[in-house]
């Protein structure tokens, strides 16, 4: 023990860092035999870090999975992170992410084609289901409402039973706004909408300055860059559109007082008003709306992608009349135009669509007066416009306060009018108790949701699914961290949605109705299952899926609610089911081959550095030990 | 002993310094999950074509490597590329009234802490082992373990909330009409006075420390004593003699600090919604926006790296002590 | 030779009292030996103390302090007091955890550089100037980015970012004990660089680090509390600056309840006290040069 | 008699620390020639004094000979044994650090303060694997500090060295240098921090290593009433060359090289008889830079008797004496 041989000392400590390091490292890269073992339930569900009331969301389904016998561990990361992961690696077992689904209607199709379960695709749950494929396509191409509504709720019904993922709640928009104000309109984002800043004022008061509070800065000053919702605000209000949502989110006519469309549904007719001028004082006329269209195609402008993918075409037909060619029947397309400024072509004509910083002549009600970098933004009211009623301010100023604390604060002390974003649950009382300040709550469409990754056993159960969504305390969510400033989801859709959303789906699908966790229910559905037997089989508390014998089909009684979806389609439907399957599958199985050797293993970023520093600690060890002086 | 030698020696490890710095930036920005359009798919679904056609836009497609030889490439001839979020050469993102905001706050508090814990701490380093240095002593020491942000957020709640008197955030009020230019610096300075008594405040601590340590060992130096012995008046030992040649360690250590300054900026400018370059680093790293990443950095290591060269150079040419190894 | 083993002993409990009896002539030494002990007590008997479950809801939200909850309530209605002493725990493993891997780098890196000189002293010293040079938090920002927010990525980059100085003081001090007579001595009885690295540079080069090392402890704890406010924390651990976080995010600032936001910074100015007002002491201590009468 | 130990043309040259750029820039590099071309012999139990101002090398030639240094040219023979480019596995390897040892000058500076005396003495014994246990290595560090008269051992053996007074401490160097029974020691300057009063024990002490062990030294010092008190033959050095060598007392009494002489009439003599014999010999100006020391004789720039070839040429060691050489002109045609 005395004797100290140092060499061979040095050496040992060398072998064994070097040993161990190569034995994590095995360890860490190994690829887990998943496939006919019994799988532990043991899962990940990642939430955006910033915001408190996911991640409450995540502990407080953690707390029933447990008494249920599954393991969730909660993880906060980054947004980044979290869509990296679920969506361009497909790496995760559950997720959290929010969907401010505006478009949701249109875009459901995205995220249910089996040919977006791709890196980088928006089916991010790898849902694999034939007739959602149809259903998706058809709806693409769907002009007629009545059958839209038909197709969606299939869609919605399939959801509810495949359950690809489970809602969890809505928050509510909150707004604010001194009660001496009124003219508000609604739109996408509740009262911060092109109509309110045309229509705002005080009864009985000439003019004014209406200060609108903005939660961030504009990121450029050219309409056509994505920016914040915060930038669309002030370009509504400084450019017009050829339609608008009114309150009940339909389109009517605005800068085009009236418009046709042709039987087939790709040929639209607009006839302007004829009144209408640019901020320079130009008429708008058939020629700029050609120009702005023909801009945005020619440009392939991001921000208006399906303008560019279906507008072929326009004709001037005179002045105030334009005729815009599409390649196929878009339904959605008033509603894209509701979000299209019509700018004008002599000032546009050589300009680069993406400058920073790009004309502001607008259409609109107001004309840009000065912006101070970070500060605010004013515009003055535009004494020609062609409403002569509009707008009924003389100013609006959007003032940029990122913190909302102190956005409240300036609220209260009458230094803006407006303010549109979050309100945090302990300041909400403090507004509502202030007499000077209006609280709006509006449901809105943005709702968060758990995500379920289903390309990984045993999460490619449905019963496995459904328990989750028995899980699922959405009323405790909604009540605790939300402080009842939003309500639970039960559907697919959103009711804001109006005829789009399926009232049925809760009725047929109770795990989608509930909305308090539930864990006997939960254990009902997975004895259900005949994919796997759940049992905790190495008595730690943690169940354990063990894959049935593929022979043991279910019985019928098991899936009382729901049909097969082709029993319950049209005969249409199931013509164009039959002849796009063959194309379909195809596409489908090549790319199953590829996903089903995905291996799951810690992924490289988790182990890249304390591998790194592990090496480098080591090296520089052996290094001490070998070296002798030269 | 060639100055000359060492200057260039210096000026090629500058070279490689930066070089280096600029690389590793690179790639450990590239390692952060994600591109600038990940973000943008909570709030709006965005159309996948759209997106690649974005990221080809940008030049994320490429492969990591060749992205930094163009990097490096249009760094050579000056051009820091185009920011994701503003759409703006990155120099154009920089220099604007954010480096302006951030200077003017930094500059403002900095040089106040500078000043008085200067002044404190010759006075504490005069009267040192009486009870006011030992009270003087032990408030920096505490303001020393104060983070920096909730100092911000009471003084908020005290002065912004509780009493008014000051703004809670911006540097000016919004879309007000000044007078003349003394009617908007009046207004500056007034959204400017917490923010920067809350960095002078916690700066006061660590400057006052340095000021009279220094102080006492420079009053143990013989030219001291030997004034102190000719019986020349205590205010004339203290501040032509004595403060004057403790001064420089504060100096120097104030531009190589710079790491602490940002830190501190950027805590600060999130809690007062200060719009300057802390904020834009912070909101750069959220969204992805690389270039500007990559800009702001490049900006402070240079800068940095030049100070302490200027500084090194210096001291060479005003000390003969110093041997150029 | 037993007599001589017992007086072994005997020798090293004597330098500690020797350490002990000049570390306790300085008050800030004792204030802040004192404040430590009380915030290791109340991490270690969190239990004990705290008079609810941090984690269980048993108020309404944002309640103002009243006999019940001493400190009111958060968001959810958890006590505030129960959270403020469990958050203890969080903030000391952060900062001892990363103050010792700073240490165990910035040594690491010191030494080499120091000791084999050339080369490799190049080398390290250019990135150690470079890792000194770039702006600590933003990296940071970068870095939780990049890694995720976990406690443990947090005290790693905490570490990685901090280490640059001490490796510099490591490596000034170690170029000059290498060149004192005693490791020559050493190197003529035959030892090897390893031998002469653990017996002499080391044993030497610690304390003289010590209140650097004591130092890097608060500016972790600070460090954390900062990420954590700007919400680049680990949100699912209960620390003092996860608390502000989402004291701030929930409008704690506007709510009846000042106190979410007092009470856990006052808690961190506290540890940040303990530990600078011991480096303090430890400096006036192990660097003679510096002991001042009267303090 | 064989030597023990025998140096040939030994040289020692640091170089300037001046960088790539530079070298490739300004072309050569520059060194610091410490010790440039040494020759000596030590004899079995013999003590050989090298002796010389601060900077004259014989600092650097001690380092080199026990090791610390590599010599940039010239050879060391230990016994027959090349030693001068081993490295220090060999030299573990061969046993010579067991047998060759080096005493330092600085008590204060050469104990490491955070070891224990018994650390200390221990560490040459368990480094060299010297000994098997426990027992035989408390035995040897007792006995050693016996030896040095550090009584009674257990004493001192767990005390640190601050606890020590310099004469104690210069001791456990001594017994540190001892412990391993080294036959050849070098002894840089092992006296000179010491008060006067206790340099007499030390010499004393070192001398009755020799007598007991036989070890053989290398005396290094500025001090030559040291140097004479102790040593059996020596050599002066000035600017990294042995200038004149020979017994301890004939060089003294009798010096021939002018620098030797001017070194000689510097020592204050308390004798009024034996002052009054000496001549005084004074030197010009500063000891030159060790980087570009004069040409020819090294003294000539500062000679009072140098001629045209001092200048030209550096003078051979010259036979002056019974084992008495000096290398100057002034001697050539004798």
């Amino acid at each position: 023990m005395f004797t100290i041989n140092n060499r061979s000392r040095s050496r040992f400590i060398a072998l064994i860092l070097t040993a161990s390091i190569i034995l994590s490292l095995t360890m860490a890269f190994t690829p887990q035999a998943q496939m006919e073992k019994p799988i532990k339930l043991s899962f990940e569900v990642m939430m955006p870090e910033y915001d408190p009331v996911r991640i409450r969301a995540g502990e407080l389904l953690a707390e029933y999975a447990k008494q249920l016998g599954i393991e969730i561990k909660v993880r906060p990361v980054d947004l980044n992170y979290e869509i990296t992961k679920v969506r361009d690696e497909h790496d995760f077992d559950l997720y959290i992410l929010g969907f401010s689904a505006r478009n949701m209607p249109f875009y459901i199709s995205d995220h249910i084609k089996s040919a977006n379960d791709r890196p980088g695709g928006n089916n991010m749950e790898g849902i694999r289901n034939a007739t959602l494929d149809q259903l998706a396509e058809m709806l693409d191409s769907t002009v007629d409402r009545q059958k839209q509504i038909e197709i969606l709720w299939k869609i919605q019904e399939i959801l509810a039973d495949i359950v690809p993922w489970v809602g969890i709640y809505t928050r509510y928009l909150t707004q604010v706004w001194r009660v001496e104000w009124q003219g508000f309109h609604k739109e996408y984002w509740g009262y911060a909408s092109p109509m309110t800043w045309r229509n705002a004022h005080i009864p009985g008061k000439e003019g004014g300055v209406f200060r609108v509070i903005l939660a961030d800065d504009l990121k450029s000053e050219n309409v056509h860059l994505e920016g914040s919702i915060y930038e669309d605000m002030v370009w509504d209000a400084l450019y017009d559109t050829l339609v608008f949502l009114d309150d009940s989110y339909s389109p009517q006519p605005w800068l085009a007082e009236r418009f046709e469309v042709s039987s087939d549904g790709k040929v639209w007719t607009f006839y302007l008003v004829k009144n209408a001028t640019f901020h320079d004082g130009k008429p708008i006329t058939a020629r700029d709306v050609k120009f702005t269209f023909d801009y945005i195609k020619n440009n392939d402008i991001p921000g208006y992608s399906n303008i560019a993918r279906y507008y072929v075409k326009s004709e001037v037909i005179d002045d105030y009349t334009v005729r815009i060619y599409l390649n196929t029947p878009y339904a959605w397309f008033l509603y894209d135009l509701a979000d299209v400024p019509i700018i004008p072509e002599h000032v546009w004509k050589d300009v680069a669509w993406n400058t920073s910083v790009a004309p502001k002549i607008g259409s609109g009600p107001f004309k840009w007066s000065r912006r101070v970098e970070g500060e605010y933004v004013e515009l003055v009211k535009y004494e020609n416009y062609w409403r002569s009623d509009m707008p009924k301010v003389d100013k609006l100023v959007f003032r940029i306060i990122r913190n909302f604390n102190a956005a409240l604060l300036a609220m209260e002390a009458g230094e803006a009018d407006f303010y549109v974003y979050y309100i945090p649950v302990g300041a909400v009382d403090r507004v509502k108790n202030n007499p000077e300040l209006h609280l709006n709550l509006e449901r809105g469409f943005t709702f968060y949701y758990l995500g379920f990754n289903m390309r990984k056993p045993p999460l490619d159960d449905v019963w496995l699914r459904r328990a989750f969504a028995y899980l699922l305390p959405k009323d405790e969510v909604v009540k605790g961290p939300l402080q009842g400033l939003g309500e639970p989801v039960t559907w697919y859709i959103s009711p804001y949605f109006g005829d789009f959303n399926n009232p049925n789906v809760p009725e047929k699908f109770p795990w989608i109705a509930s909305t308090s966790a539930n864990v006997e229910k939960a254990r009902e559905m997975l004895a259900m299952s005949d994919k796997y037997e759940y049992r905790d089989i190495d008595d730690d508390g943690i169940l354990e899926a063990i894959p049935k014998k593929m022979e043991r089909q279910p019985q019928p009684r098991e899936k009382p609610k729901t049909e097969t979806p082709m029993q319950t389609m049209t005969e249409t439907e199931k013509m164009m089911v039959e002849t796009k399957t063959i194309v379909r599958t195809q596409v489908v199985t090549k790319v199953e081959t590829v996903t089903e050797t995905v291996v799951q293993g810690p992924s490289t970023t988790d182990i890249a550095l304390p591998v790194v520093i592990a090496v480098i600690v080591t090296a520089a060890l052996t290094y001490i030990f070998a070296r002798r002086r030269s | 002993m060639g100055l000359r030698e060492y200057v260039i020696r210096r000026l090629i490890q500058l070279v490689i310094a930066i070089f280096l710095f600029i690389t590793i930036m690179f790639f450990i920005f590239r390692l952060m999950p994600g591109d600038p359009l990940s973000l943008v798919i909570e709030e709006f679904a965005i159309d996948p074509e759209a997106r690649e056609r974005l990221i080809k836009l940008w030049g994320l497609d490429k492969p990591p490597l060749e992205q930094y030889f163009i990097y490096i490439r249009n760094l050579l001839t000056g051009d820091l590329g185009v920011s994701f979020v503003y759409h703006e050469p990155v120099a154009d993102v920089i220099i604007s009234r954010k480096l302006l905001n951030t200077l003017a706050l930094l500059i403002s508090s900095h040089g106040m802490a500078m000043f008085l814990g200067m002044i404190l701490g010759v006075w504490a380093a005069w009267r040192r082992g009486t009870a006011i240095d030992m009270a003087a002593l032990t408030t920096s020491l505490i303001l020393h373990s104060i983070p920096i942000f909730w100092l911000g957020i009471v003084f908020l709640m005290i002065f912004a909330v509780k009493y008014r008197l000051f703004p809670l955030a911006g540097t000016i009020t919004p879309a007000k009409t000044f007078e003349n230019i003394f009617e908007y610096i009046g207004d500056y300075l007034w959204h400017m006075f917490l923010p920067m008594m809350t960095i002078t405040v916690i700066r006061l601590g660590s400057d006052f420390l340095i000021m009279r340590n220094t102080m006492i060992s420079v009053t143990k130096e013989d030219y001291i004593v030997t004034a102190m012995a000719k019986g020349l008046p205590e205010k004339v030992i203290i501040w032509k003699h004595a403060a004057r040649n403790a001064m420089l360690p504060i100096v120097t250590l104030a531009g190589l600090d710079m790491a602490t300054v940002v830190s501190g900026a950027v805590l600060t400018e999130s809690v007062f919604s200060w719009d300057g370059i802390g904020r834009l680093i912070y909101e750069a790293a959220i969204y992805r926006d690389f270039p500007v990443l990559q800009g702001v950095f490049f900006l402070i290591v240079v800068v940095v790296l030049v100070a302490n060269f200027l500084t090194d150079l210096m001291y060479a040419y005003l000390d003969p002590r110093v041997r150029y190894e | 030779m037993t007599v001589l083993r017992k007086e072994r002993r005997g020798d090293k409990l004597e330098r500690l009292r020797e350490f002990w009896y000049i570390y306790s002539r300085n008050k800030l030494g004792v204030i802040g030996l004192a404040i430590l002990t009380i915030y290791i007590a109340i991490a270690v008997l969190a239990p004990v103390i705290a008079p609810y479950d941090p984690k269980a809801r048993i108020g309404s939200p944002m309640e103002p302090p009243s006999p019940k909850h001493l400190l009111g309530t958060d968001e959810l209605g958890r006590d505030i007091l129960s959270l403020v002493i469990y958050g203890a725990r969080i903030s000391l493993l952060v900062g001892v955890l990363a103050a010792t891997i700073t240490m165990i780098i910035g040594t690491l890196i010191g030494i080499l550089a120091g000791y084999f000189g050339r080369f490799i002293d190049d080398i390290l010293m250019r990135i150690t100037d470079l890792f000194l040079v770039i702006p600590g938090l933003p990296l940071i920002i970068v870095l939780a980015v990049v890694l995720g927010p976990s406690i443990w990525n947090i005290i790693l980059v905490i570490a990685l970012i901090s280490w640059p100085t001490t490796a510099r003081l490591v490596r000034s001090e170690t170029l000059s004990l290498k060149e004192r007579m005693f490791v020559n001595a050493s190197r003529v009885a035959g030892a090897s660089d390893f031998y002469i690295l653990a017996k002499h540079i080391i044993p030497n080069v610690l304390p003289i680090i010590s209140a650097t090392m004591v130092l890097n402890v608060v500016n972790a704890i600070i460090l954390e509390a900062g990420l954590s406010f700007l919400g680049l924390g680990d949100p699912t651990h209960i620390s003092w600056g996860t608390m502000l976080y989402f004291a701030n995010r929930q409008g704690a600032f506007l709510s009846d309840n000042p106190m979410y936001i007092i009470a856990p910074g006052l808690a961190l100015v506290g540890i940040g006290l303990a530990f600078v007002f011991i480096s303090y002491a430890l400096d006036e201590v192990v660097n003679p040069k510096l002991r001042r009468e009267g303090i | 008699m064989k030597p023990i130990v025998s140096v040939k043309n030994l040289k020692k040259y640091y170089p300037l620390k001046k960088g790539l750029l530079y070298t490739i820039l300004m072309g050569e590099k520059e060194y610091v020639k410490a010790v440039d071309g040494v020759s000596f012999e030590i004899y079995e139990k013999e003590i050989f004094v090298l002796a010389g101002e601060t900077g004259s090398g014989k600092t650097t030639t001690g380092k080199v000979l026990v090791g610390l240094e590599k010599p940039t040219e010239g050879e060391i023979y230990f016994k027959d044994q090349n030693i001068s480019r081993l490295n220090p596995k060999e030299w573990k390897r061969k046993g010579l650090r067991r047998k060759i040892q080096m005493i330092f000058q600085d008590p204060y500076e050469s104990l490491n303060p955070r070891s224990k005396i018994y650390d200390i003495l221990a560490e040459p014994l368990i480094v060299n694997k010297a000994v098997e246990t426990r027992e035989e290595l408390d035995e040897k560090i007792m006995r050693k500090l016996e030896e040095v008269k550090l009584i009674p051992p257990d004493e001192f053996a767990f005390r640190y060295p601050h606890q020590l007074s310099g004469g104690q401490r210069q001791r456990i160097v001594i017994a540190r240098g001892m412990i391993l029974d080294p036959e050849f020691v070098v002894a840089d300057e092992p006296v000179s921090m010491l008060d006067v009063s206790i340099r007499i024990d030390i010499l004393n002490l070192l001398n009755s290593f020799r007598e007991k062990y036989g070890v053989s030294y290398l005396y290094i010092t500025h001090d030559l009433a040291t140097a004479r008190y102790i040593g059996d033959r020596i050599g002066i050095m000035y600017l990294g060359q042995i200038v004149e060598t020979g017994p301890v007392e004939e060089v003294i009494q009798n010096p021939k090289h002018p620098y030797t002489q001017a070194l000689i009439s510097a020592i204050p003599i308390p004798d009024p008889e034996y002052a009054r014999r000496k001549e005084i010999i004074e030197l010009k100006g500063e000891i030159p830079s060790p980087i570009n020391p004069p040409k020819g004789c090294r003294l000539h720039p500062r000679c009072p008797f140098a001629m045209d070839i001092c200048s030209k040429k550096e003078p051979p060691m010259i036979e002056v004496g019974r084992g008495h050489q000096a290398s100057c002109w002034l001697y050539e045609k004798i």
